[in-house]
């Protein structure tokens, strides 16, 4: 699944990678995200409780911010398994500064597999589509509760 | 672990009472704590429509219920179409029509039909077709399930 | 495929139910119909802690014309709605979009509750009950809450109920006489999930002119969506083919689709036009007396 | 003989005996078996397409009360061998991953529980940790150097390949007027039988004996090598199969490996063990046909003769293969050509590994993969030659007094009119009205298609057709392997009546039905005075490697051994009758109930007298003869010989002949399909039940039509499944398949006793091309070309925009 997009936030380059790439920001933007503890430099094991109506799964797994190259872009390395399935992906993450505002492209692929794609293909697209941008708009949060 | 939980339930005429394990679904319960075989598990999330039975009068998926849903419901199973010496209408008719052939999605197409000859005991075909296509079946193309239905319809009139 | 144990409470009445739900929270999910919820817990994808089954709850089983308004208990089932004398006479569009739901054997037990708090965006009653502009009665431990269809879905599967919260009743207006209404849907096999699907509701003044137009398409976004776009340009206007034709080119503007296997996002796009196109022309005949 | 013709039950709208038990819930089914002390399994399975197994855990899962044992791979490979197959290199397959996973779905552990809910959450607690591989989904990069490789002691994803060449193809595509080419994509779909598989395996340490019930499709080859792979002498191996099996298919030919699974897990854990696949597993990993990519070319004449066709067709067993694979190759050997007098081809062959699930033989086994890119071909060259394709079809047709007709690649044709047949379609469409219909509404900018297509369907496969998988030299290193034999015992009771033990071990085909008519017309009795056991054991059955019922082999060996045994039996009766009587058994005749002398007919005795006395007096029986009243067959088809230096085969025994004529529009707007006219035409013999011939044409067409338009194993590029549920695996409703004219021709097999022939697969293998050929034949006039399957509403409607915007294109360019 290819992941592809693009958000706008209201904040310098500077303050937008911080964010970004902040676990604690990370922890609370993360859709589900339970628990985030850094392994290593940039690498997180992550605990992720994932509910979409009664469909809910726990995930354990893995990320890493790889090749940072601040404040300009990263590759967002992650993997996580759970009884659902599992996750899988890596997407370059791209900030540019625009005016006051900063613009995050990315472009990545993602694979789902076991129960949740075997049995859910209908809505998975959407439904990670969906979780990106709830990632992003809490991402926004943080950047306006963090000032 | 949820416990175990009474319940009393009619099958056929007759009255069972059992103890369930809440998460045991309703064709599980037919099957293996009544021993009421003809009822089919083919899917178990809805589609198939091989383990429909009559509940309180109403088709449902047996595989999409909860045994202990059934307290206290009147249940019909394919056992219980026929009067236990001739075969009931429909059946005849599947007999005559050749609406079956390895015989397991049928109780559900026999309840399926019966069900909608209660409703509806002039069908047309294409609400025959309509009212099947809940049932699968890999074996006979459905030409003859259809033929069967509106021969049922017909002697069933009579 | 056997589901995870859980626990299974059935409770007498509608305050109990507001106790236990109160008292598990999340890990408790309500069982109506089970029609979505079943086979998602036999796949284990689901694997609530707590059944609350509300199927005795019989007062919320009913159909009322009161005013202008005909009243649903949330414990309705899809196929008393379909044949109710009642819905077919006052409503005729909600039979006709449930017509389209799976088989007569799942409408048998599905309830017009589960299926708008399931949310499923290409669910057949809740774009229904959004052409409608039906209103969605729901009850909490604050009390009772009354939603529009474009407040309670918010994304997909994911409506604006909290756990603590049921659908009590859904209220939809009564259709006036020579108002044009259609539901036509496009999936691979009867009975499947929509591709797309568009209902739409075309109220008319004594002139023959469109007073109001509703569109509401399923299977293009995350939740139903209207396309207002295209109703803003048929209101007020005696329609034509060429309103129609642009109606249905405006319509597409307001879906978001995803791809999936069945069908990809350019195809949904293609037949959101078509299928707008259709349903406005079918609901367009019944103003003028056609059936 | 009016009255006698009259008495003639074959051949009689005769009601099924089955029904009396499957109407009433009172069939037997593997999941309807209770055995004490059972216990039920649940599998875990690879989420990955291709991944190491590094560590398995399963110790919180046998902590969990109402567990009794987990089964892992490793104890897989400990008790069991690999399963063997007809290549050169074969892949170790178990039954179980034990250190690679190589599918999403293929089993990695089992676990043993007191209830399959139990064993479910079991499944829960086991963790594995997986080291992921890169994976290979597509056909033809599966064969490319330097693509992953599944299996290291193969050292590439080609399981056998062969070049082989039937008469003389070069000089043919030399001497052409006109070559025409396409490449073609056949998909991957199966038959989802409704009952989905089943074992129940226990085993006996100290007897060293395994007993399994099961709903294969037979003893067939598979019994053996279960044996093999787990150890055992076959006849403690003990297969039992009830009467009633819930649709097969051929798919119901991949469930072998279970039985090997359930059975280690058995004898693991000391327990009877059943083991029910669920849905999900079902669509995840039981078996599909064969997803083929082919690249076919034909040498033409200006006139449409055909003279060579050039074949090279890549088949995909996926992670694994197993028997009777590679036969997805080879079964189609001896009718490689058709319904058409092609006297040159040129084949090449390959079957390669991906990282999909497996395959068996499914229901027309690979004629569809086969007829799909024959038949487009020859519309294209139809159209290449601006013909009409019925005429070029027609103009290609093996003769009807060419009979028996040995093609070029050795299949020996029985018996056929392929014109009277095609004419007969043709007619029943109204096909010249259909072609002036189509081009008024070409004017109005509708798509009306006509598609045809006109094959050769073959019944009774000869077992040896596999080994062509071996290059002569090859083959001629091990033993030959030949035949297709069937057995059926008949018996007489001391009261005359008669019970039939069959072992055709069939899924709703109505042979107890069908058996009751021939013995009932052999023995002048009534059908109702027979009744019938045919089911499997391996103890207690007589059989032979080839015994079961896929390839359609009732109606032509299956009756051979039903007529020959009781033949058998009613020369016991005269002879018995004629001692009795005291006058040669030359002298008397077998008649309502009775045997008479023929010049006396007032002189008789009843057969019931006869029986009597076989049981009751022995001692009258003519001399040397058994006791009792029975008689056993066991026969083969003289047709089934082993392959020759020149791989030339009579793959199958006898071989029918279908033809569709499909009229059908296409939306121009959603691109759904309508139809208008479909007639199918069967050419399977002489008719010994026209009811159940035509639920077998109707359910054939169905198959047909599924993998033509809805139904695939859908996977991602990343070797997920999409479609392991009903709701995305979509079999045909009673909404989906339209209204058929099915219409008959008769042609006697010279081969089979009553001159029938198999009837069940033929619409399976034509549907799919008459299907492609009528959508082609509609979008025509755009310039769409269809080379694939299956054609949805969603994949036509991208045809028709990419042919939209090529025109529109080219008309810029212009």
């Amino acid at each position: 699944m290819r992941l592809e997009g693009k958000y706008k936030f209201d904040a310098s380059q500077e303050r937008v990678w911080e964010v970004l790439t902040n676990p604690r920001h990370l922890e609370k933007a993360i859709p589900g995200c339970e628990r985030l503890q850094e392994s290593e430099p940039n690498k997180y094991d992550a605990l992720l409780k994932v509910g979409i109506a009664a469909v809910k799964g726990t995930f354990t797994g893995k990320f890493e911010v790889a090749d940072p190259d601040p404040p300009q872009q990263y590759r967002l390395v992650g993997e996580g398994s759970g009884s659902s399935g599992f996750v899988k992906g890596e997407a370059t993450i791209h900030l540019t500064a625009a005016n006051e505002q900063t613009l995050v492209d990315y472009h990545g692929e993602m694979q789902i597999g076991g129960l949740i794609a075997g049995v859910g293909q209908r809505m998975l697209g959407g439904i990670a589509k969906m979780m990106l941008n709830q990632f992003f708009k809490r991402m926004g949060n943080e950047l306006k509760s963090s000032k | 672990m949820a416990g175990r939980r009474p319940i009393k339930v009619k099958v056929n005429g007759i009255e069972y009472e059992g103890y369930v394990e809440p998460r045991k679904l309703l064709v599980d319960f037919l099957r293996e704590d009544l021993e009421l075989i003809g009822t089919h598990t083919g899917c178990e999330h809805g589609v198939c429509g091989a383990c429909t039975v009559l509940f309180n009068g109403k088709s449902v998926r047996s595989c999409l219920m909860f045994a202990v849903q059934a307290d206290g419901a009147d249940i019909m199973t394919i056992e219980g179409l026929s009067d236990g010496k001739t075969l009931h209408p429909i059946q005849e008719a599947f007999r005559e029509h050749h609406g079956l052939q390895c015989g397991y999605c049928t109780p559900g197409m026999l309840l399926t039909s019966y069900e909608l000859l209660q409703e509806n005991p002039a069908p047309t075909e294409d609400e025959v077709k309509t009212a099947v296509s809940g049932v699968l079946c890999r074996c006979t193309g459905y030409k003859q399930i259809v033929d069967s239905v509106m021969a049922a319809a017909d002697a069933m009139r009579k | 495929m056997k589901p995870c144990a859980f626990e299974y409470l059935a409770p007498g009445s509608v305050p109990e139910v507001m106790d236990l739900l109160q008292q598990y929270g999340d890990q408790a999910k309500i069982l109506a119909g089970g029609q979505s919820l079943v086979p998602i817990m036999n796949f284990r994808l689901a694997r609530p802690e707590v059944l609350i089954d509300i199927n005795g709850l019989k007062e919320l089983a009913y159909i009322r014309e009161e005013a202008d308004e005909l009243v649903i208990g949330a414990l309705t089932r899809e196929r008393e709605l379909e044949l109710a004398p009642l819905v077919r006479l006052k409503c005729p569009l909600l039979p006709e979009a449930i017509s389209h739901i799976g088989h007569p054997t799942i409408r048998n037990r599905g309830t017009i509750g589960g299926s708008l708090a399931h949310g499923d965006p290409s669910a057949e009653i809740p774009i229904a009950i959004y052409a409608l502009d039906g209103t969605i009665r729901t009850l909490g431990p604050d009390g009772e809450s009354a939603f529009k269809p474009e407040e309670f879905f918010l994304t997909y599967l994911t409506t604006c109920l909290e756990p603590s919260q049921i659908v009590m009743e859904v209220t939809v207006p009564v259709l006036p006489d020579g108002t044009g209404w259609s539901f036509v849907e496009l999936s691979r096999r009867s009975g499947d999930f929509a591709i797309v699907a568009v209902a739409t509701v075309l109220f008319m003044d004594d002139n023959g002119a469109c007073t109001e137009a509703r569109i509401c398409m399923g299977g293009v976004a995350s939740t139903p969506v209207r396309a207002k776009a295209a109703e803003d340009i048929l209101s007020g206007q005696i329609l034509s083919d060429a309103l129609v034709a642009e109606a249905g080119r405006l319509a597409v503007e307001a879906t978001d689709p995803e791809s999936d296997y069945h069908a990809s996002a350019d195809y949904r796009r293609a037949m959101t036009e078509i299928l707008v196109r259709k349903a406005l022309r079918r609901a367009w005949e019944k103003t003028r007396g056609g059936k | 003989m009016s009255d006698r013709e009259k008495e003639r039950w074959v051949g009689k709208r005769y009601k099924r005996k089955e029904d009396l038990r499957l109407l009433v819930g009172r069939g037997k089914f593997v999941d309807d078996i209770k055995l004490p002390n059972t216990k039920h399994a649940a599998i875990i399975r690879s989420p990955y397409p291709h991944a190491w197994i590094k560590a398995i855990d399963t110790s919180e899962a046998e902590k969990l009360p109402g567990v009794r044992g987990v089964l892992t791979g490793r104890d897989v490979a400990e008790m069991s061998s690999p399963f063997a197959v007809g290549v050169p290199i074969p892949p170790k397959y178990y039954s179980c991953a034990v250190d690679k996973v190589r599918f999403v779905g293929e089993p990695v552990a089992v676990v043993v529980a007191d209830t399959r809910y139990i064993a479910e959450d079991a499944l829960d607690l086991i963790k594995v940790d997986y080291e992921l591989l890169p994976v290979v989904m597509d056909i033809e990069e599966a064969a490319e150097p330097g693509s992953p490789v599944l299996h290291e002691n193969i050292g590439s994803n080609i399981y056998s390949h062969r070049v082989m060449k039937y008469g003389d193809p070069d000089r043919a595509f030399k001497e052409a007027d006109l070559v025409v080419r396409g490449k073609f994509h056949f998909p991957k779909y199966g038959s989802t039988p409704i009952e989905t598989y089943a074992v129940i395996a226990s085993y006996n340490p100290f007897s060293e004996e395994f007993v399994v019930y099961n709903n294969y499709q037979g003893p067939f080859v598979n019994h053996s090598i279960v044996a093999l792979a787990l150890g055992v002498p076959e006849n403690k191996m003990r297969w039992i199969v009830p009467a009633d099996i819930g649709g097969g298919f051929g798919t119901k030919t991949g469930m072998y490996p279970y039985i090997a699974l359930i059975s280690l897990a058995a004898k693991k854990t000391g327990m009877t063990v059943k083991w029910i696949e669920d849905r999900r597993e079902h669509l995840l990993a039981s078996a599909s046909g064969t997803d083929r990519v082919t690249y076919m070319e034909a040498a033409l004449k200006k006139d449409g003769a055909i003279l060579a066709l050039k074949d090279k067709a890549m088949d995909n067993t996926g992670g694994y293969i197993r028997p009777p694979e590679p036969g997805c190759a080879y079964r189609s050997t001896g009718n490689h050509t058709g319904a058409y007098n092609i006297a040159n081809l040129d084949r090449e062959i390959m079957v390669v590994a991906t990282n999909k699930s497996l395959t068996a033989p499914n229901r027309g086994y690979t004629c569809q993969e086969l007829y799909f890119s024959v038949e487009r071909l020859v519309d294209m060259a139809a159209a290449a030659l601006d013909m009409d394709p019925a005429e070029i079809r027609f103009k290609n047709f093996i003769q009807a007094d060419q009979f028996p007709f040995t093609t070029a690649t050795g299949g020996i044709y029985d018996s056929g009119n392929y014109q009277k047949a095609f004419q007969m379609a043709l007619d029943t469409i109204d096909y010249k009205k259909w072609r002036a219909e189509q081009l008024k509404a070409r004017e109005q900018g509708r798509y009306i298609g006509i598609g045809m297509a006109t094959i050769v369907d073959p019944s009774v496969t000869n077992i040896s057709y596999v080994t062509v998988a071996l290059p002569p030299e090859l083959r001629a290193r091990s033993h030959p392997k030949s035949g297709s034999g069937e057995s059926v015992t008949i018996k007489m009771d001391p009261l005359g009546k008669v019970h039939v033990i069959a072992c055709t071990n069939p899924q709703g085909q109505g042979h107890d039905t069908v058996i009751s008519q021939i013995v009932a017309d052999e023995l002048d009795i009534h059908p109702e005075d027979v009744t019938i056991s045919d089911i499997v054991d391996t103890h207690d059955r007589i059989y032979t490697i080839t015994t079961g019922s896929y390839s359609s082999r009732f109606a032509s060996v299956g009756v051979n051994a039903v007529v020959d045994a009781t033949r058998k039996l009613k020369q016991k009766i005269l002879q018995i009758g004629a001692k009795l009587l005291a006058v040669d058994p030359g002298e008397v005749e077998l008649k309502g109930g009775k045997i008479r002398v023929k010049a006396s007919p007032e002189r008789t005795i009843a057969v019931k007298h006869v029986a009597g006395t076989a049981h009751w007096n022995q001692s009258a029986l003519p001399e040397g003869m058994d006791a009792g009243l029975f008689a056993s067959t066991l026969l083969s088809m003289p047709t089934s010989q082993p392959p020759d230096e020149q791989d030339r085969v009579d793959s199958s025994n006898t071989y029918g002949f279908c033809c569709e004529a499909i009229v059908l529009e296409i939306d121009p707007d959603t691109c759904e399909i309508k139809f208008h006219k479909w007639a199918s035409v069967h050419d399977s013999g002489v008719i010994l039940n026209p009811m159940i011939v035509e639920g077998q044409v109707m359910g054939s067409i169905a198959h047909g039509l599924g993998g033509s338009l809805l139904e695939e194993f859908a996977y991602d590029e990343n070797g997920q499944c999409l479609t392991a549920s009903f709701q995305d695996y979509l079999c045909p409703t009673a909404m989906d398949v339209p209204d058929i004219d099915i219409g008959h021709v008769q042609t006697p097999s010279p081969y089979t006793a009553l001159g029938s022939k198999g009837a069940g697969e033929a619409s399976c293998e034509s549907v799919p091309a008459a299907l492609g050929n009528a959508i082609a034949d509609a979008l025509a006039p755009l310039g769409v070309t269809i080379n694939e399957l299956p054609l949805t509403p969603n994949k036509i409607w991208h045809l028709v925009q990419e042919a939209k915007a090529k025109k529109e294109q080219a008309g810029h360019e212009a």
